[in-house]
């Protein structure tokens, strides 16, 4: 069972890239379970995501307290709140950041792993630099640093589920999944 | 309720609580300026104090301290509505350092 | 002052009596002589209210509670599709923690439109966190009514004073009617802790995440459980000024019986009847009426009936796809209890089927051949 | 010279609405509020039934604002206030404004009922609708205030909302109540001041507010106000005062009248619709329009 | 085909795939994506079905009762506040034998504000005539749906489908979608025996006397009483079909336990986990999900109780005043058999508060350190 | 001569009300339906929630009408009766026409809100209100469209209704519906041809239909016709059609319209009012004549 | 339904019940009649055929027989309205035997 | 216990009359219930009321089947409906009529008393001769034939109860005690 928490803010489509992660997951024949949390959520306040992963059905139905990875959709909530809240120790840290891993303080107690996705995504001309859309690409990311699933299935859940600019966000997928 | 920064709420127990359910305490302990993208910034020098930018802003997060606008950061949410009806275009809306 | 008056008017005066500050109150068969009385009442002075005539029964349970925000004593009264209407509204009230006092009519859902008595209106709200109070007789309606606020106001929970519809709600009986100074004296005004007023300016019920809300709901609960010794506290002093008793349950001949019916409302008077009868011709009977029925009285409950070899429980509800509801809160109430006697069920009496002496003979024919119960409840008086 | 010089308040400075509460960036009914507020004072009371509002005073156990609120259920804001102020008048207190304050569907839709009631009755009560034009709180579902042509997640774009926005005002007027308002948060000094005539008039007074919602529109956020103003000036939402029922005031009168397209055109929730659909829209403001200058004429 | 969704897509994809004729539905969180998504398959054409856009719950109900009596399938999807707005509508579906299929999400009742899950608001309304399905899984919401058509139309009597608030409406999961030809084949088209027509011109409901209302209500009673028997039968067809059980219970390792959870949603699955783990641990521990609150599955709660030596109710609800619904309802179905055992009963998880593997845990800890359960219910997981 | 001559019959002679119904002496109500039913015909759904007619229509397991009837709660006429539409077009009867019949307190008052929101969504059903100014099946209390002055038992003469009547029309022309009419059953030939022409117009057709009731307003029974007849021709309750909201026409003009006076004092529910009281509301009515009038004209 | 004096229906036990609460009979078994305190006669010899009668009868219990207007004594309730609106006066209520 | 049933007409008045003989029987510290029959009551239509008389406290709350009397307040139903269903053997029945006792087909099976209240109505101004208020004297009657109570309990009742001509009711109430 693998348990990821997601970091990011209201209008951002933190609770999207979970769901798009969950289809293609689920398109290897897993078993997964994605949730936004459940509270308000409103444009620019942090919000936060969840999928849990397992080969077998899932029966455990209560929320996500120790998770063993965490993605950082917006990298301001780094200092924001306390992003690492029950994170599982030696578990890793996955930030959309032009920094480097150990730019950050809690870098050594977990494995931080870094992205550029809004880079990514506005060279892909997803959003705008000021409303990056940068779902895809953390996913594209995640699935390579977690080992979660193939590309290609990623890839299938992005057209299924994107109906704006579809091919370019399988693009922006596939870059982070080498950069990663 | 309008102090600022009011302190955070933590009942101990049931006990604590009041039977009904009544607020005793004020929501400016959450800080709204965490949610900010982007952020109002007064060039005071261009500023003819109408006072619009203090009445438009939905928080309100624009302060009058001593007769001059002042953007209270804890709580602005960086909406730029001020930006965008002050008269002089004294204010303008920078990114937050990311 | 012993008068005349129809169950209607009992609880009207109880209200009356209760000084009632606001009533919002929407008129429905068989209940419309309260709303009738009590504009009567507030239109000549007798009653210094203020009487806000709805345009529903969901807007009558809304104006109550915000007039109980605001530290008044508000009162309304109500039947059958009213009262269901009010449903959110109830939920309401007790989550808010609201001691209004309400009258029920116990009239039976529609459809088919019904205007007679039955108990699924009623019992259909066990669950919102309200008290409810079955009456037997005008008198007992009348002195609830003023109880009823007293516990309430005392817990902050509010109650429901439930008759049946003509049976009491249209029945003239003898009422002996209480003065007002010494209602007075035994109903103190209502002066809550914390209420809607800009000089303590409070938001009320506001958003509640799941770090809050069920302590809140604990509590409600915790409160309820202190309800039955309060009633019986009360009900005591309550004795002492007027010289009537008003308990958790009315246990008639059940201290030595061998038999014992389980009722509520009026069928629980007529079952004394029989009865009296039944120990007349040497059956040890007895006849446990429910009258407060939330909180539950456990202990009484347990209490009358582990003297008891049979009960008999007697339904004038049915909670479809389960049982009556008496039945099943006895039931559960005994369970894992040593020492408890087998317990029966019958429904009788629905959408005002009368219910005579001749029902109770049938139930306890019935239950006294058996040894056990069956699994399907048993319907008296249906045409199968 | 400037350093000397006062600061500009048209507005009571007195800040009943506290910073740190719920509302989206932009919000307009976050406005709305703060200049009904400076208008009554902290001798109000609230009743707030389900709507953005009733999460943005901000969760238990705190609150936003100076003055009481009622949080009640969706469809009683009329009638929790009724019962509110016969409460107060009974226990001695016959001063506090009390005020149902609801979106449009706790108004238009479900709370209509017990509005109407309570109009009918001439219960001594403010009630205030800020209309954001669709269901927000539940993530924008179409009202009976959506105006036609609008997108909500109920009226998908393939499937648009085809009927008018329902004519709120002239349901109120036909209940001839003393007093009916519009009002536009673009416009708050006219807003206060219609507030104040209010809070001294006894029975049941109406106030419809334009409120912008960024959110549930699809626009900027720092276009709310300009929406508000373009909606005033274009006819889309005129200002102005019922009393009695037929004794209509025209609070701005629009002598260059603007188009409505620049207004539709910056709104998301419009984005699907042709110039044959806008003109139609537009066509109707004018008919409302012209309607209303009768009116005020009699 | 295996898609990803979450709970209020599943209830969606069941309405359609049953092919609902007449939706009548009102928006409330956490139920908002079931009317977005039937809204759009409505506005293109994947779904063949009128959506009527209603001003309130109460109309929405109205109106699914007006459609189902002229002939069409009708559904409807609520929550909490929403679904206590229509209870008069509901007593009014079921005593009209009006076959409506119904999602309610899970969500506490107001005050204060929540959106998050309890079953306050659904247990509340066990008394109205309606059939419940609590269900634990995406999956076994979609398959419930078509499943509840069935019966209902087969009963004349109206299907509540009951998912948790958030843990499963706003959870996505790999849900199974069956295909439309095969849900044709075990759902037939909607065909009542009378309905509301002009060439067949009938008053339904009218008022009705002493003289009949007993009977109808008697024939509602007994044909719910059909319904245990009929839903394993038709779960039976359905598992040929699609290779998937529905029944009354899910018993999980209950046939050998000591120790076991009564439970019902999504709780009820995570309590498996904990199973899992005592025995690993050596404690022979079970799960008795209930799926089918309404009617009560009597004889299979006895059957699978009678052979535990212990049992422990955790209920996410409280009937103020009484008990956790399950537990008062468990138990009162075992009054009176012989070799049931010692049941427990414990609240958890009120207004969205989760309930975890721990708090089984917890409540596992307590019930098996007594012999007898107390008087007072125990609270999971409330600060005192 | 006679003899041969064949009778007059004004009305088509088709029956679909029976005897043996359950109205009291004299009652208005029933006429109101024996009309429409004339004016429908066969093809034809009634959604009756509670009021007289619950009662009149004969117990379970009979009915007097020859038109199927659903008997639905009391606030949920138009809500069932737009279900009812929808249901009989979803299962191929696209032809019969949907009536919700309901009281006035089931109009004005607990079942406004549903008639509100299915004119707003224009749903294809005819909403007749009959009037007889009270809740008269639970015995004769007030509602929203009781008039000034009247005695109910709960506006005890100590305290009569002192608010005026609800504007139903006005606020179902606010809706903007497609036909509106007002109807009397001392003119069953207007009436039926008014009803005729709604029933060929598509979306929410609305009639209010005045129909005195002896019991609840102490008249005598057999002046039922003539009260009704007294209310139209001194404009108490004129005859009229709104089309789209606006287009208003005044079905019969009054060259010499009577005083209120006579009508006023045959009714025992009026007993108490004074001259002075009278004379209001004449003033009343000649105002709202005014109005009318004027809402013709434009 | 329109079938006059229709019978009553007696059902005998739930099973013959419908399942649906809906009506089999007519409401015609209920002769009103009864009811009356007194009762319109029409003197046909002064009627006009105008139909005003049988326009107006609430129950409806005025019936045209052969082109002639007929009270229906089983179900008229005695109001009065036809007498009343008579245009030719020629029906009068008198009293039911007591 | 003495169990009565009322016969009458809606609008007649058949509920007061049951009414203020609960009020007079009351005053004597008996013990009494009365209602009406539990449904829909037209003007015109045949209603029922019952009244049940005890010197204790009454706890049967069930309907009447058995009564020991009948009061029939209106003569023409004797003719409508069956007056006699259910009463007992050799029970009393109340007629108010012109006619004799001997006039009604169940007199001898039935002890059969007439009064003729209408007259008394009419002769004390109480309603017309079209629609007479009959109440008190029918219950003037009624307590002398049946031995219920004092006419002065009587009178006191009418006076309490009755607003309108209270006084000539009372009349009414002794001319009918006197005749009975
Ligand atoms: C009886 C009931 N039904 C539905 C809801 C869900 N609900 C809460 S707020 C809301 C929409 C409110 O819309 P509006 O009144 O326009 O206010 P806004 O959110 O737009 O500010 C809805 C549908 C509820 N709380 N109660
Ligand atoms: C929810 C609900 N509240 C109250 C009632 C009681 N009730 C039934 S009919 C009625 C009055 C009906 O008045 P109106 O609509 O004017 O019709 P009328 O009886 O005058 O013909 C009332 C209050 C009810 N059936 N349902
Ligand atoms: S709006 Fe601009 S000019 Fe006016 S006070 Fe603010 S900053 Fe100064
Ligand atoms: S950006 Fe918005 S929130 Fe910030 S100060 Fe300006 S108006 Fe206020
Ligand atoms: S959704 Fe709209 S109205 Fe609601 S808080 Fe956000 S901006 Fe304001
Ligand atoms: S009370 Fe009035 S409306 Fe009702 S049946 Fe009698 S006369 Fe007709
Ligand atoms: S008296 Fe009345 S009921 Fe009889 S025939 Fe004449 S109008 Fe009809
Ligand atoms: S109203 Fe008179 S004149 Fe006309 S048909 Fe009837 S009886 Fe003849
Ligand atoms: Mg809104
Ligand atoms: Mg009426």
């Amino acid at each position: 069972m693998v348990e990821i928490r997601f970091h990011g803010r209201g209008g951002q489509g933190t609770v999207v890239a979970s769901k798009i992660l969950a289809d293609a997951i689920a398109k290897e024949g897993n078993w997964v379970q994605a949730y936004p949390e459940f509270g308000v959520e409103r444009r620019g306040s942090p919000v936060v995501a969840f999928i849990r992963i397992d080969d077998k059905q899932i029966y455990d139905k209560s929320r996500i307290y120790t998770p063993d990875s965490v993605v950082v959709v917006d990298p301001t909530l780094v200092e924001a709140i306390d992003i690492t809240d029950g994170l599982k120790p030696g578990g890793t840290i996955i930030i959309n950041s032009d920094r480097r891993p150990e730019d950050f303080p809690f870098h050594g107690k977990f494995n931080v792993r870094t992205i550029n996705a809004t880079e990514i995504a506005v060279k892909n001309k997803l959003g705008s630099l000021a409303a990056p859309i940068v779902n895809t690409a953390i996913a594209g990311a995640v699935i390579k640093i977690l080992g979660l699933t193939k590309l290609e299935s990623l890839a299938a859940a992005i057209r299924e589920g994107i109906s704006i600019k579809p091919e370019d966000n399988v693009k922006a997928a596939e870059e982070a999944y080498e950069l990663a | 309720m309008r102090e600022k920064k009011a302190k955070k709420i933590v009942f101990n127990s049931a006990e604590e609580m009041p039977t009904m359910i009544a607020s005793v305490g004020s929501q400016t302990h959450n800080l709204t300026g965490a949610w900010r993208n982007i952020r109002p910034e007064i060039d005071l020098a261009k500023c003819l104090k109408c006072g619009i930018c203090w009445k438009f802003c939905p928080e309100p997060s624009i302060d009058i301290v001593d007769e001059w606008p002042v953007v209270d950061y804890d709580y602005c949410k960086g909406c730029g509505i001020c930006a965008e009806e002050c008269p002089a275009k004294c204010i303008v809306m920078v990114e937050e350092r990311k | 002052m012993k008068k005349v008056m129809m169950g209607n008017h009992a609880l009207s005066y109880g209200a009356m009596l209760s000084r009632s500050q606001v009533i919002a109150a929407y008129p429905i068969t068989p209940q419309t002589q309260v709303v009738e009385l009590l504009s009567e009442m507030c239109a000549d002075g007798t009653l210094d209210a203020r009487f806000i005539k709805v345009e529903s029964e969901h807007s009558a349970m809304a104006a109550c509670i915000g007039a109980s925000v605001a530290g008044a004593r508000a009162f309304t009264a109500t039947s059958s599709q009213g009262l269901a209407l009010m449903h959110e509204m109830l939920h309401w009230a007790a989550g808010g923690r609201h001691p209004i006092v309400m009258g029920n009519i116990n009239r039976s859902m529609a459809p088919g439109w019904s205007i007679w008595t039955d108990q699924n209106d009623s019992l259909s709200e066990r669950d919102t966190g309200w008290m409810q109070y079955y009456c037997a007789s005008n008198q007992e309606v009348l002195d609830t009514v003023i109880q009823a606020f007293k516990v309430s106001e005392r817990l902050m929970i509010p109650g429901m004073v439930i008759l049946d519809a003509f049976a009491l709600s249209h029945t003239y009986e003898v009422v002996d009617v209480p003065d007002q100074a010494a209602v007075d004296k035994y109903l103190p005004p209502f002066k809550p802790a914390i209420r809607l007023t800009p000089s303590d300016p409070r938001a009320f019920g506001g958003l509640t995440g799941a770090e809050h809300y069920m302590e809140l709901r604990y509590k409600l609960q915790k409160d309820m459980e202190k309800a039955p010794a309060l009633i019986e506290e009360t009900g005591r002093e309550f004795e002492k000024i007027f010289g009537r008793n008003l308990g958790l349950v009315d246990a008639y001949r059940c201290d030595d019986a061998d038999f014992v019916f389980v009722t509520s409302g009026t069928a629980g008077f007529t079952a004394r009847v029989v009865v009296d009868e039944f120990r007349k011709s040497g059956l040890k009977a007895g006849n446990l009426r429910i009258k407060v029925f939330r909180p539950f009285p456990f202990a009484k409950v347990r209490e009358v009936l582990k003297k008891v070899k049979k009960a008999a429980v007697v339904d004038r509800n049915c909670s479809y796809g389960a049982h009556g509801i008496f039945y099943q809160e006895v039931k559960s109430a005994l369970y894992g209890e040593a020492g408890m006697p087998p317990v029966f069920g019958y429904i009788a009496g629905l959408g005002g089927r009368d219910i005579t002496t001749d029902s109770f003979k049938e139930v306890a024919a019935h239950a006294l051949a058996k040894d056990k119960a069956d699994e399907e409840i048993v319907w008296i008086g249906v045409k199968k | 010279m400037k350093k000397e010089k006062k600061m500009t308040l048209t507005l009571p400075a007195e800040e009943l609405m506290a910073c740190g509460h719920l509302a989206c960036q932009g919000c307009g009914a976050t406005l709305a509020m703060r200049y009904m507020l400076k208008a009554l004072g902290q001798k109000t009371a609230l009743c707030i039934p389900a709507c953005c509002w009733a999460v943005i005073d901000g969760p238990y156990p705190y609150s936003s604002l100076d003055v009481p609120i009622y949080h009640c259920a969706f469809e009683t804001a009329a009638s929790t206030a009724t019962g509110v102020k016969a409460g107060l008048e009974m226990t001695g207190d016959s001063e506090t404004t009390v005020v149902a304050w609801a979106g449009d569907g706790g108004t238009f839709d479900i709370g209509l009922q017990a509005l109407s009631g309570a109009a009918e009755r001439n219960e001594d009560i403010i009630y205030v609708c800020y209309d954001n034009e669709a269901y927000m709180n539940t993530g924008i579902q179409r009202s009976s205030a959506t105006p036609y042509g609008a997108w909500t997640t109920t009226t998908p774009v393939k499937h648009f909302k085809t009927r008018p926005k329902k004519d709120i005002v002239a349901i109120m007027a036909a209940h001839r109540i003393p007093y009916i308002a519009t009002a536009s948060i673009s416009h708050p000094e006219d807003f206060v001041k219609k507030m104040r005539k209010a809070k001294d008039i006894k029975g049941t007074r109406f106030f419809h507010v334009y409120a912008p919602c960024p959110t549930g529109w699809k626009s900027r956020p720092e276009d709310t106000v300009k929406l508000a103003r373009m909606a005033v000036q274009n006819a889309y939402f005129p200002l102005c005062e019922i009393e009695d029922g037929d004794k209509v005031t025209l609070n701005l009168k629009l002598k260059d009248k603007k188009p409505v397209n620049d207004y539709i055109r910056i709104q998301g929730r419009f984005r699907h619709l042709t110039e044959a659909q806008v003109a139609s829209i537009q066509a109707e403001v004018d008919a409302r329009w012209e309607r209303l200058l009768k009116n005020c004429a009699v």
